[in-house]
């Protein structure tokens, strides 16, 4: 690549705005998650052209067209290796990751699974309304048992899938929950969750206003608790954070329930990428070792 | 005819077929010789039945064929399924000690080797395998030294002792054969050329690399692994990142991720990985982001047979995604080629933005030729397209990622540009990115966004060459074909020819976009047709004839697993000149 | 030209289009009128615009047009939009406390509704809404006693007092309108009739039910999930194990395997959750177990426009899954039709052991028709095919899973059957099942079990109808259209004969296999032929291309996410017919 | 269905023997673990005809062509939902789910957690030989660090995924880990697996003699522990299960690491189901039930 032309200055929340408002419900909770991820990326001065912002289809995944970064809207479910091939390619953007609960846990659960495991440098937020909203209301990986949806009228029968303590048991080296009614705390979990080396995950409770009447904003504002507000509680201890994630009901944790900073991230650990970034390389490769591989043919 | 000569060897799988068959290519190769090899074998690991035969002479060397000169059973079972595909002048090299020879055709020399006499054989277990190929040396009237660089290199990993060991075998079978066998009528001649000799899988990693893919990933299937497996060990030297990806979606996926982000990307599989992917080609397609995909086939449907040849996929690549969409597909015609097409197809997907897939088959990925190392150029031209790698002096008009030009082309950027950002989309999407269907559905504005998109298939159209008419301008036959069917069908010609028949051969490398104008130009005046293709409904026919309506007066079609011999086809043409039949099915000789 | 009325109804998505649609509906059917309607929305949950077009008249109405009688806009933007589509007669309500009237044409009424005079607005946000289908109800001449009966079923789970107050603001609205507005010229007739109004994906998922489905699952998916969700809902009354599922691949394998453990399994989903499925239609083929896929087509490539109609599936169907094997592919020709095939296609994917796949798509599946009630039939014929339910005696011969036979069929069983057990493979395998590949590699088994397989194409052919033309014999112009332009065709037709012009019309409803010979003769002497498609590349038309060589006079296109409408074939066939051109692309009217 | 004839009689080994012997490299654990299958059948003394065993594609899903039951050879990865399917339509059969590391936890990874909170009643037995071995010899998701593989000739980077702790985050209710080195342990194990009402996982280390060097019947002997060894493990401690399932060297635990019995299996919770199995009810409605659909319509 040749050299850009950079005026430096200081990031402020328009230059996120995306070309258009969010078409949204009015109330959905998703619109709190944009918000946070703006404000964190202004706190952090994190210019938007190096940030590249990844998701899967549904109402969640419209989420690049609404915030002004190198934006990708891709297939349902595939946000994740689609964002790991461009962080390998470009390690020197900063990885953003968006989908809903259907995306990420249903149809796209096996790449949240390796794309954990792999450590891959980027923060994945799941807005988790659980339900399906853009297909208007289907039964999600996360909806609870008995909740009544268009796909499950008498009420779901399966044991829910837990995004907590799935991401821990993958192997995730930074595990959070966060909710959208709560800005500031949300906001700082993201900041972290962007600092972090490694796969970052957030689960954000976001309630979809229009197809999920039991899990709303009144629902979760009396139940969630903070961990930060818990002195006790250590971030780095992964039994405990298991622990944790089993809490649910009249008190559900929300905040950073684990972390760890020892594990090198997938680009860190390839050795052909300690030249820089796979973009900014030659695209042609030194002339002695194209003979090498026809040698070894002769 | 082209003077050759064909060596098959045969055993059950972890026998050790492999090892004899590298060091008879090297020696071949090093002579200056051309060869062609094909294993039949069979997806298991240990055991069953496993049978390569290669095949070499001065001249180039296009397929492989069932009529033997030199069978190495290693096995009873070999003996008992291939001794008849020696004729006169043949020769057998077995094991006397544990296999009972079958009765041969007349002509055919028994080389009874008796193993324990000659080796020891509780110090090393594939003796029989290093004494024969020694004999089998001696009686090609090759020269000792030329196998014995052969072993040093061969294992070259192993100790001292090991290589001496095999050495002495080598010369002890050596010896044996000079001294008890008749040597065959024709010795291996030697030129002063010097080929590489490489698999169809290992061509197109070298050619991705070549074209200067920085990605690769896989999941592996076969036949299309020895892709990933070349690119894993080479990664480091051509510095390219490779990843082996929890399965065939996350493949393609993480292939149009790296892509986006501006690296070259290339990624293989087979039928059933293919389908897994077909979702990922829309992506590629809708949001304009080019890809590489290379599909290896093997006989289907589903699992089918996974270590055995078809070709048929073809209608499996038309049909992948739904919608239209441009696209590029090439079939390589044999193992120079699919090194060659790899630039080619990533400069068409670079300019064009849209998906590209290299339809390959078992027969070409896992078989073995003698290449010009001068047609292995590393340094292709390289055309990226329109891409805009730098906000140059920082001042430019509004960026439009899906702008509406003529060619249907927009510039494309690499992501981290300052000034350029923007949002691709697999939703249809406005010139901005802007997602139609979501923010507001304008059919005007949809239907300005397809015309766009398929614009270009006009411009691909125009950047690749239409196909060529081999051979005699009015032959009694023309035989068309397409991708590895090339190699057969060119010997098979040849072999017509002598017979009395003039055949020319129409091979087809460009699938989509096909210039079917050109196609039926160069078939207007043909006497009789043959599509000839391996496969059961005539995959290529049916597409063909969707193109251009166009139906050939007959059909040669093989759909067992095996490939074409150029035999099965001179007889097939025979038969339908004829006028027997207008579909001939050859039966395949060689009973793996 | 067929007596009809047509109501557009727009606003922003959530601002309750549905409703007044549902309350027209009822009324019409009610009636006994026939009614047609089609609602054309954005992939966005509230705000955007929706615009639902309903078409009623005493005889069948095949499908909507852009032509309105009456218009009701919600907003101001669909008063923008939308007001140009009423002609003389014509009238447009709307309240004027909001929406400013435009300039309409000549002959259209306006007709504003002082909304905050007649409601209270702090009670009802709606209330526009219930004013206006009552004042519509009074211009159309029908009595207000209908409307009351429907808004009491309408709301019949809301409280009385939430029924009352809607039944007085239609009356305020209905007696205002008596009073202010020139009633229609053309009063809304009545018939004795009695029909079911319902869209194509409840009759797909009725008509699977009536064909004995058990086990339905699928992945949400427009324009699919309407299958899932009238299965969900009637699952307990009806006995039918629904299951969403993580993915479309978790759904078809699913269904594969309750269709193996013997009862009848569907799923649905749409082009790019089909993509996923391909390669589950093999392993249906290979290990030949029978189960039916349906696929309602939207707009692509790729997520494309969710919410909109294409006809571009086509060629996935014919390539889904690599190899050659045989299935059965057929789109429904009117919404009826999505009722009456699933029978039909259930008896020959059992009979045949087979994938079958239905390929409906939006236009259908979300679009809602009148049909008579004798025509949904619970209690069709059901062929179970040849398929053992128990041992017998316990006596029998061993049993061969895919025992050879003359018409490829071989006896299935229900597993849990004592002495049949038998392993079924993915993997090519012998008669007995015996994996082919992984035991011993046999190319004479092999071809014999393609061909085996390949046999069932045979039955499967002589099973189905060829298609027939409609129509006088001798035509101007005969229209070739597939699936879901059955409707638009068969109008089309009738007003080209009103405009002097003869033509008949051949729909094909069986896709695969094609009755190729049968589409021959029957166009051997059409004057002057055009294909008819809701697509960029005429799918259709290169498919049926590949298997006759035929080429039509000239085509109709469309690739704008609506559906054709009678006046844009009216159109093309007369540009084409005056040799204007061969391709037409009507431009859709309606801006959505 | 009609009645069928069963002659009652005693199971022995040889009843459930498959046409063909397995082609498997000698030596190959896949031996060991096809053999415990088949002793436990006669111990439980299941009729042959009353089981299903599904795979998907490798080495280890060779598997039901070598043993004589109503066996399903599937796709790569997609064992779990055709067995899911089965088991549905006709839940009377006792279903088994056979494969490999590869098939079930790389490619399949969606359908195992999936089919895990599902709580499906049936045995998932993962041949885990840490390898790709009918693909002659690549990484697999439970390969090693550093393990040098075709695919990863310069050692594996990525973590590996770990069996146990996934199965139970995602829900199982009955978690266990054998060797095929120790058959009589790992049958015991099997048929309480199989005697479980809901989802059984086991992972057996069933090693690749041909292509894992590191991880071999040798590495593995000296190194297993049974839980039930130790008196003081509770196996209904979910959390104690979490903490065993991070032992991984000089010693590895195996065993049963976790079991509950109080949640409800799919086919139990599914009221559909209550008049017995899909299979065996009417193909045909009652006639008030259609009427019932379109007086729906009118
Ligand atoms: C392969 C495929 N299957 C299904 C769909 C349809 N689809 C679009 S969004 C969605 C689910 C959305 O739910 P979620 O991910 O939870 O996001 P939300 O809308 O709730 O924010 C589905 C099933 C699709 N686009 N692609
Ligand atoms: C869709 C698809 N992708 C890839 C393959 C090729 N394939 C067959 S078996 C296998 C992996 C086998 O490994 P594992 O599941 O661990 O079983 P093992 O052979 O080690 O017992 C692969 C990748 C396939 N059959 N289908
Ligand atoms: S449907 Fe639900 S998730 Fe979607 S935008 Fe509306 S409130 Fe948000
Ligand atoms: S390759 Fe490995 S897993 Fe496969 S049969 Fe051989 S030893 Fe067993
Ligand atoms: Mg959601
Ligand atoms: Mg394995």
């Amino acid at each position: 690549m040749a050299t850009d032309i950079v005026t430096p200055k200081a990031m402020v929340m328009a230059d996120y705005k995306g070309k258009v408002d969010p078409d949204w419900c009015p109330g959905c909770g998703h619109f709190g998650v944009l918000a946070a991820v703006q404000k964190a990326l202004v706190e952090l001065q994190i210019p938007n052209h190096q940030v590249a912002t990844v998701s899967g289809i549904g109402c969640s995944s419209n989420f690049p067209g609404y915030i002004d970064t190198y934006g990708m809207h891709t297939l349902h479910g595939r946000s994740l290796p689609v964002a790991t091939g461009l962080k390998m390619a470009n390690h020197d953007m900063t990885v953003l990751v968006t989908g809903g609960d259907g995306d990420g846990f249903g149809i796209g659960c096996g790449h949240f699974v390796h794309t954990t495991r792999r450590n891959v440098d980027l923060l994945y937020l799941v807005l988790d309304n659980q339900v399906y909203g853009l297909t208007t209301g289907q039964t999600s990986p996360t909806s609870r048992v008995g909740m009544k949806t268009k796909s499950m009228p008498f009420g779901n029968i399966e044991t829910p899938l837990n995004p907590i303590s799935l991401a821990l048991a993958a192997g995730a080296t930074f595990v959070g929950r966060g909710f959208t009614g709560d800005q500031k705390h949300l906001t700082e979990l993201i900041k972290r969750g962007i600092e972090h080396k490694g796969f970052s995950f957030i689960d954000v409770f976001s309630p979809c206003v229009t197809y999920n009447h039991d899990n709303t904003f009144q629902w979760f504002r009396p139940r969630v608790k903070k961990l930060e507000d818990n002195p006790s509680y250590d971030p780095s201890d992964w039994i405990a954070a298991m622990e944790k994630s089993l809490q649910w009901g009249d008190e559900i944790p929300i905040g950073r329930f684990f972390e760890r900073n020892d594990l090198p991230t997938l680009h860190g650990a390839e050795p052909v990428l300690a030249k820089g970034a796979l973009v900014k390389q030659d695209i042609r490769m030194p002339a002695d070792v194209a003979k090498s591989f026809i040698d070894e043919l002769m | 005819m082209r003077q050759s000569f064909s060596v098959g060897i045969g055993g059950a799988a972890g026998q050790g077929v492999a090892t004899p068959g590298d060091i008879f290519a090297k020696i071949f190769s090093r002579r200056g010789l051309h060869l062609n090899a094909y294993n039949a074998y069979q997806s298991i690991i240990r055991g069953g039945h496993t049978f390569l035969t290669v095949r070499t002479g001065p001249d180039k060397i296009p397929t492989t064929d069932g009529r033997l000169d030199l069978l190495i059973p290693l096995n009873q079972d070999t003996m008992d399924r291939h001794l008849r595909l020696l004729s006169l002048g043949g020769a057998c090299l077995y094991n006397s000690d544990l296999i009972q020879p079958g009765t041969p055709a007349d002509g055919v020399q028994l080389c009874p080797i008796p193993v324990s006499q000659l080796a020891d054989l509780s110090r090393n277990k594939v003796a029989q395998n290093t004494l024969a190929i020694g004999a089998a040396l001696s009686m090609m009237g090759i020269g000792f030294p030329a196998m014995e660089s052969v072993l040093e290199e061969q294992f070259r990993k192993k100790e001292r002792s090991v290589i001496d060991e095999n050495v002495s075998l080598a010369r002890a079978g050596y010896d044996y054969a000079t001294q008890n066998f008749k040597p065959f009528a024709w010795p291996l001649p030697t030129t002063d050329a010097r080929y590489a000799v490489l698999s169809g899988n290992a061509a197109m990693a070298m050619g991705g690399a070549a074209a200067g893919v920085k990605f690769y990933c896989a999941y592996p299937m076969s036949p299309s692994t020895g892709v990933l497996h070349w690119m894993a060990e080479h990664a480091r030297t051509a510095q390219i990142m490779v990843r082996q990806v929890e399965d065939e979606i996350g493949v393609i996926n993480m292939a149009i991720g790296a892509a986006h982000a501006g690296v070259r990307a290339m990624c293989a599989t087979s039928g059933g990985g293919f389908a897994l992917m077909s979702e990922g080609l829309g992506l590629s397609a809708q949001a304009e982001i080019p890809v590489v995909v290379i599909d290896c086939q093997r006989a289907g449907p589903s699992t089918g047979v996974p270590t055995k040849t078809e070709q048929g996929d073809l209608w499996q690549m038309l049909g992948a995604a739904f919608g239209d969409y441009p696209r590029v597909i090439a079939a390589p015609l044999d193992i120079a080629d699919c090194f060659k097409l790899m630039p080619e197809i990533f400069n068409l997907t670079d300019q064009f933005q849209c998906p590209g897939i290299v339809l390959c088959d078992l027969l070409l990925a896992e078989g073995r030729l003698t290449v010009d190392s001068k047609e292995l150029d590393f340094f292709p031209t390289i055309d990226r397209g329109e891409l805009i790698t730098s906000n140059g002096s920082g001042d430019h008009e509004p960026y439009q990622r899906y702008k509406i030009t003529e060619s249907g082309v927009s510039p494309r950027v690499i992501p981290g540009i300052p000034g350029y950002t923007h949002t691709v989309s697999s939703d249809e999407h406005d010139e901005d990115g802007v997602l139609i269907s979501d923010e507001y559905t304008n059919n005007a504005k949809r239907r300005a966004m397809m015309e766009k998109r398929m614009r270009k298939e006009i411009g691909i159209a125009a950047a690749i060459q239409p196909p060529q008419l081999l051979g005699p301008a009015n032959a009694d036959v023309t035989l068309i074909g397409w991708g590895s069917t090339y190699g057969v069908i060119d010997e098979a010609c040849e072999l017509l020819r002598e017979a009395g028949i003039s055949a020319n051969h129409l091979p087809i490398r460009w699938l989509v976009p096909l210039h079917g104008d050109a196609i039926l130009d160069l078939l207007r005046d043909a006497r009789h047709t043959i599509i000839v293709e391996n496969n059961y409904s005539g995959q290529f026919a049916r597409y063909l004839r969707s193109e251009t309506s166009f139906t050939p007066t007959g059909h040669i079609r093989k759909y067992d697993g095996e490939p074409l011999f150029p035999h099965h086809i001179v007889e097939a043409v025979q038969e339908q000149l004829a006028g027997k039949t207008r579909l001939s099915i050859p039966v395949h000789e060689i009973m793996v």
